[in-house]
């Protein structure tokens, strides 16, 4: 537990989340800007860091591999690293077309 | 060639999307064209809602339009997808290729349609006929596996 | 669902025909078109000169929609061949395909096009910008090869 | 020789012939009804019977597997019987669309 020091887990980072469809109204907000963790490496790490926020993020991710993201409007995978990613979008598979 | 991307809530027309592609030049031998509309579902659905993610949306069908013309000789190509209410018998998506010849205006046209079912950001809601709300559209795995058609063999 | 056929010297245009396709209708989804342009080859040739077989032209191109519409779900099926002098950036060849999905539609307008290029009975000839007549176009084996891949394998 | 009575190889049909494109340039006629021998069993048989009636057939059909034919308006191959077509058509392979 040495390589994490208290400074490093308190710090942050500013993001901007963006929501669409049933994601959208599972989580009641089209988007919103959030301070995360800043070691939140992964997709992953972000969504289970979300869906100990409340029950809307639990619903929106309950089925977390249904969920679709994108990394600055690049479509991303769970394990993708956020890298220095500003906006992150949560969304279904994509019914266009 | 650089390709024409539209993220639009008005219509749009085929015959001028055509035209405007091919005027004053005579080395387009082929365009093939696809239009996707609104289908009433047997009188089930009063309109689709379309969603979609500004931004993001002409964003990735420029880069699917990129991948096309790397792979196929094409003279012009075009995608236009609409947003907001449509109602049955309604056009939602357009895409056009143009080539010197018909098998790459073909395979590009059916290729921009494959990509953009699974990677476009839309996404589609039932309003019924009997004026509920309906559910959102679930993806096909069909169109997934149309998408692979197009990746190389493992 | 009757195909419609058309062997016509005017030019044609292909919003008319889809809209006359579905018009009051709502459960097509998708609707594939393919246009065949007359090419300058780069400033080579001043028109193409379409003869064809009367009577045949028609009944050979019913046989091929007619197969098209025991293979696939089609909701319309348009084919309007022209013939006469067609000069470069002219339509010569339109195929339209409805359906209610994108699969269908696309791969019975392929279809169309591919056996049209091999058995609907029309020749091109070739008038040269110089003003001299050209030579009859070459069938290529290539459009041979694409129609075989219509038929089940061996 | 004795099936082939003279009765049966003089007898005739009349059948129209029509051509196109470099066919029709070389025969140097859009078309022509002729009588032919009841007798030629198929397109292979007529092709080589116009053969014999001059140069110009001998032109168009200098090579013979180029030609194509349909009867009564659809395609038929080289060793097609003839059966009762009244319309034979003879063209290069087509380059429509």
């Amino acid at each position: 537990m040495n390589a994490v020091s208290p400074m490093a887990t308190s710090a942050t980072r500013t993001v901007r989340l963006v929501y669409f469809a049933w994601v959208r109204e599972r989580v009641g907000l089209p988007e919103e800007t959030l301070d995360i963790p800043a070691d939140l490496a992964t997709v992953v790490d972000l969504v289970r860091w979300l869906k100990a926020r409340g029950e809307n993020y639990e619903a929106a991710f309950a089925r977390e591999t249904l969920v679709r993201v994108a990394l600055d409007q690049h479509h991303a995978k769970p394990q993708s690293p956020l890298g220095n990613a500003r906006e992150i979008a949560f969304f279904p598979p994509m019914t266009g077309g | 060639m650089i390709p024409v991307i539209r993220i639009q809530r008005e219509d749009f027309d085929l015959s001028a999307e055509i035209a405007a592609l091919s005027a004053g030049r005579a080395d387009i031998g082929a365009v093939v064209s696809f239009i996707g509309l609104c289908r009433d579902e047997q009188g089930r659905l009063s309109a689709l809602e379309l969603e979609h993610y500004p931004g993001m949306a002409e964003a990735e069908i420029g880069r699917v339009a990129a991948e096309a013309a790397a792979r196929w000789p094409l003279m012009g190509l075009v995608a236009v997808h609409r947003y907001g209410p449509i109602r049955p018998g309604e056009q939602i998506v357009l895409v056009l290729a143009a080539s010197a010849h018909r098998r790459a205006a073909f395979e590009a046209a059916d290729f921009m349609m494959d990509y953009l079912k699974t990677r476009a950001p839309f996404w589609k809601r039932e309003h019924r006929s009997d004026g509920t709300l309906g559910g959102w559209v679930e993806a096909k795995t069909d169109d997934d596996d149309a998408a692979k058609r197009w990746e190389p063999a493992p």
